[in-house]
């Protein structure tokens, strides 16, 4: 099982479980904590200069804004990201705090390509290293599985392959080409819950993404949460549980967080606002007065709520959601 | 009947999918394409999307592969992991593509124009596109035809088509027996030689000549003695896709 | 990352996934078909001499006993299995259908030893293979991914390894030792839900074992329920869905089918039979006379419910279930 | 207050586990030893059972580690893959383990006595013993203490303690700082030599003596020149056991 080829990407954050091992042992705890805060303590006091950041989930889909918002505005900066969100990495990229991208895929769908992703990768300002939709996914798996890397059939004979930093090896079981791709454990993650309690067990309605992976695959993990229920409502229904408590730091209230992606079941992106973005986004200038409207000129999520229309808006939205 | 290019890329799509089997659907022109399928020869056809939805009906069109419309009445909400090692394993017959560019062997570039590092043109990046070219059994790509998008070499490989040609995929340790099947252009339908793996001309849209297919590729086609001509779309496609699938009109 | 040492154990399946994928494209079905059948004809079906089966779960919970009578009944003969089930496993052993075992735990947990594995190991006429728990899910979980194994720590310096079919190698991002553990991509696999569609969506309530990850590794998938509940209703809650249609092959309808085991929040185990069956265990000879009366003398489930006790003791076991 | 051997050595398990930690249970004397320690010491004690129960509150008594009742009122019902990879993570403090064999260095059998294929006695097998015993930080092992139990060789190392001494298990590649902890016995409470590895005795039991244990132990323990006396369950204690924790008797 000798490696026969190793992409050229640089590997942002070599695997290490055995130190993994040690650092979650030392830092994590199964105490019964409330971690309430609100964006501005929880992004002090978990996300740092130089971090390693990943988010869930993908397009504008209940994305972590709230969270990326705060960041933005704590001016955290030299982050190395892990692309597999979309919205809300952007808007970090467009604040200039992105160094270095593990990126599968930033661009709007139907809506089109991302203006500034195109800007930050053509100055040649942000280092990117290529990666699949599974294979990022799946580095999230083997990080959460404990182990250095997971075997895979994806990636092999591309340039994504050769543009990234993962290896080809040859089966000791069946002797065929394997691609290894290197786990992800992550320094920090984000991701947007439709509820849960004090201590941070989360619920998710509809496609799990990859919240499952991501949760366990970050050494902090911050919850922003549409809605905080009690703990008896978590202990009657366990086999919801998809986020347990000890794996997470803070729990962030933050009703439609989201925004201006959509929650399901709970509220329908904001079409409006997200053309806004998308037609603000297409120069620096534009951008910038964007972010520094929506962003740096507000405190918190409540004011972003109100700026961006308020009840009537939050009401709109949330009558074009669909039920099951 | 009239109908736009949108409309005939999405009636010649759909008609390439076999009933009771499964396609990787993104948003967009795949997803209409599957939703008419359904309507028509292949009401049991399950579409997948990448970040868990399966076997929805398609009673509403989504806007994004993450997106709730994605799982709306859906048979199972699961996530990326599971459906990407369903297709690993070997269960999902079709996967959707698009690209800036694809070359003779099916290979599909949407990273970059130029060098990687200082590229001239920065595209979204593979996204699942490597995976379900990698993984699913049959893919098929969706692309404007013109000189700049089929080209001799793409500039980056983001999905593997046939590589360098015949065995290329096996060697390269992708599962046998699986790659580019048809692709789906506003002037043709092509699809891949069996021997040669190169790109052949299948049939030529309405009103398009195998010249004008010549001369928007830049190379070297197999061109076969008779080249079909690709059905207009049908009056009862154009009526389902217009009042059934799209009646807002989000794609067509 | 060279191989460094390889347990004596043999390995009963080689993981072949590019054999599973051309297996899986020819004989699974995206097809809506109404898949109900009874037991008889679901094992005529799908269970056939010599193959290779697994079970799901552990212990005398959730157990698919219906199933394992009428294999029995069926005289199903040189069965190789996966010894993660535990009472359903034993049962075929006890028949002497089984010729050879991927063995992780067979035994009563507080109730003692398995009187059976003792005998059939101890005359030498069973064949077992070692592994562990985890190692045996993951074994399950690697042909779930459609890969030919995964890394993992566990297993490595023991005995356990020693006498198993896995290989230690040299991890080419750390230099660590992992233990490679062999996919396995069963024959047949057979689950009890709670619930599920005439197609074979199935939900679970409570854990879920490791019944997401048999029903991606096995070629035949025969599922047995509680009940059997509307496709709209399935539609209704997708994310409940944890074994989808088109992994599975036959959906037998089978009301207190884990009997003399529990079903979460339906029904709790049978104390008595389960200890009257034990009892029998203990000699070849009553052995054979408790399969004689309880399986090989009834016809089918609702015969051997009606036997052991009928309505009485079925609304005796229900009354003993706890709810959320 | 009289006591049974039972109820003493789910005491002293009980002690040994800190709170604000977790802890991979079995059913019988760990998972009493669990409920003992959340209602005295260690009332945020994470309760962990391998088949996916977390952080239930131990109410109503487990029969079986799959069983419905190591997730009743849990925190989180997952599955084996989850709950073992978690520890795979390092993020299970303690793990219980018994056997039928252990030898000076913490090794455990209870897969074999005899030759493998052909056994004199053949037992259930590693089930999750080899998982928590590779995995978890901290492992008890709780046993009967006589020659035939407390061996110099183990037939068969089901489950690795310090394997053959200092080092070994890091050179097997088990994950650094694991490792047996106590032992805990109807004689005495053992520990492991941090140098040495050797098992070494910390405590005997109420009215057991050095020499006893020495007797019934097959190999040379370490004896440290002050050796502790192990407090008998106390009032408190034994009504927690009899009275809230197990009052139907059915461990106790």
């Amino acid at each position: 099982m000798k490696v026969l080829e190793t992409g050229r990407g640089e590997l942002f954050l070599r695997p290490d479980p055995a130190a993994d091992r040690e650092w979650l042992r030392r830092n994590k705890s199964w105490a019964l904590k409330n971690k309430v805060m609100d964006e501005k303590e929880a992004i002090e006091k978990f996300v740092h200069d130089g971090d390693y950041l990943g988010t869930e989930l993908y397009g504008t889909v209940r994305c972590p804004m709230s969270l990326a918002r705060e960041i933005i505005r704590q001016g955290k900066k030299n982050l190395r990201v892990a692309g597999q969100g979309i919205m809300e990495i952007e808007v970090l990229i467009a604040a200039g705090l992105v160094s270095k991208l593990d990126l599968t895929y930033l661009g709007y769908e139907v809506l089109g390509l991302s203006y500034v992703l195109r800007r930050a990768a053509e100055s040649g300002q942000l280092k990117i290293v290529e990666w699949s939709n599974a294979a990022l996914a799946w580095r999230l798996k083997a990080a959460a599985l404990g182990v250095p890397f997971l075997p895979v059939k994806s990636m092999l004979g591309s340039d994504t392959f050769n543009y990234s930093a993962a290896k080809v090896v040859e089966c000791p079981f069946t002797g065929e080409k394997l691609c290894l791709l290197p786990a992800t454990m992550l320094d920090v993650g984000l991701i947007h819950v439709h509820r849960c309690d004090v201590y941070g067990n989360a619920q998710l309605d509809g496609i799990s993404g990859f919240a499952f992976e991501l949760a366990r695959a970050s050494r902090r993990l911050i919850l922003s949460t549409e809605e905080i229920i009690s703990t008896d409502e978590i202990r009657k229904y366990p086999d919801r549980t998809i986020i347990p408590y000890y794996l997470v730091d803070a729990v962030v209230e933050a009703p439609f967080g989201s925004h201006p992606g959509e929650m399901y079941y709970l509220y329908w992106r904001d079409e409006e606002h997200l053309r806004q973005y998308l037609e603000a986004s297409r120069e620096p200038q534009t951008t910038e007065e964007y972010l520094r409207k929506y962003v740096y000129g507000v405190k918190n999520n409540a004011e972003y709520l109100e700026l961006i229309g308020g009840e009537e808006k939050l009401n709109y939205i949330r009558s074009l959601a669909k039920g099951r | 009947m009239e109908y736009n290019p949108t409309e005939l890329l999405i009636c010649i799509a759909s008609r390439q999918m076999e009933d009771r089997t499964s396609a990787f659907i993104g948003t967009g022109i795949p997803m209409l394409a599957a939703a008419l399928a359904k309507k028509t020869h292949a009401p049991e056809l399950a579409v997948v999307f990448e970040f868990g939805g399966i076997g929805s009906l398609l009673e509403l069109l989504p806007l994004a592969v993450g997106g709730s419309r994605t799982f709306y009445k859906a048979l199972a909400a699961s996530s990326i992991c599971d459906v990407m090692e369903a297709a690993q394993r070997g269960l999902i017959e079709y996967g959707f593509l698009g690209g800036a560019q694809i070359d003779m062997y099916g290979n599909l570039n949407s990273t970059v124009i130029g060098d990687h590092d200082r590229p001239k043109v920065r595209f979204p990046g593979s996204g699942g596109a490597n995976d379900i070219g990698s993984l699913c059994w049959k893919t098929i790509s969706i692309m404007r035809h013109d000189r700049r998008r089929f080209v001799e070499k793409v500039d980056f490989i983001t999905t593997p088509g046939y590589l360098n040609g015949p065995g290329a995929r096996e060697k390269a340790g992708l599962p046998a027996g699986t790659g580019p099947y048809r692709v789906v252009t506003d002037l043709a339908l092509l699809g891949f030689d069996e021997t040669s793996r190169w790109m052949k001309l299948l049939a030529v849209n309405p009103g398009i000549t195998v010249e004008q297919v010549k001369e928007n590729t830049g190379f070297e086609l197999i061109i076969p003695d008779k080249v079909e001509e690709n059905a207009p779309p049908s009056s009862e496609e154009l009526r389902l896709l217009r009042e059934e699938i799209d009646p807002g009109r989000l794609y067509i």
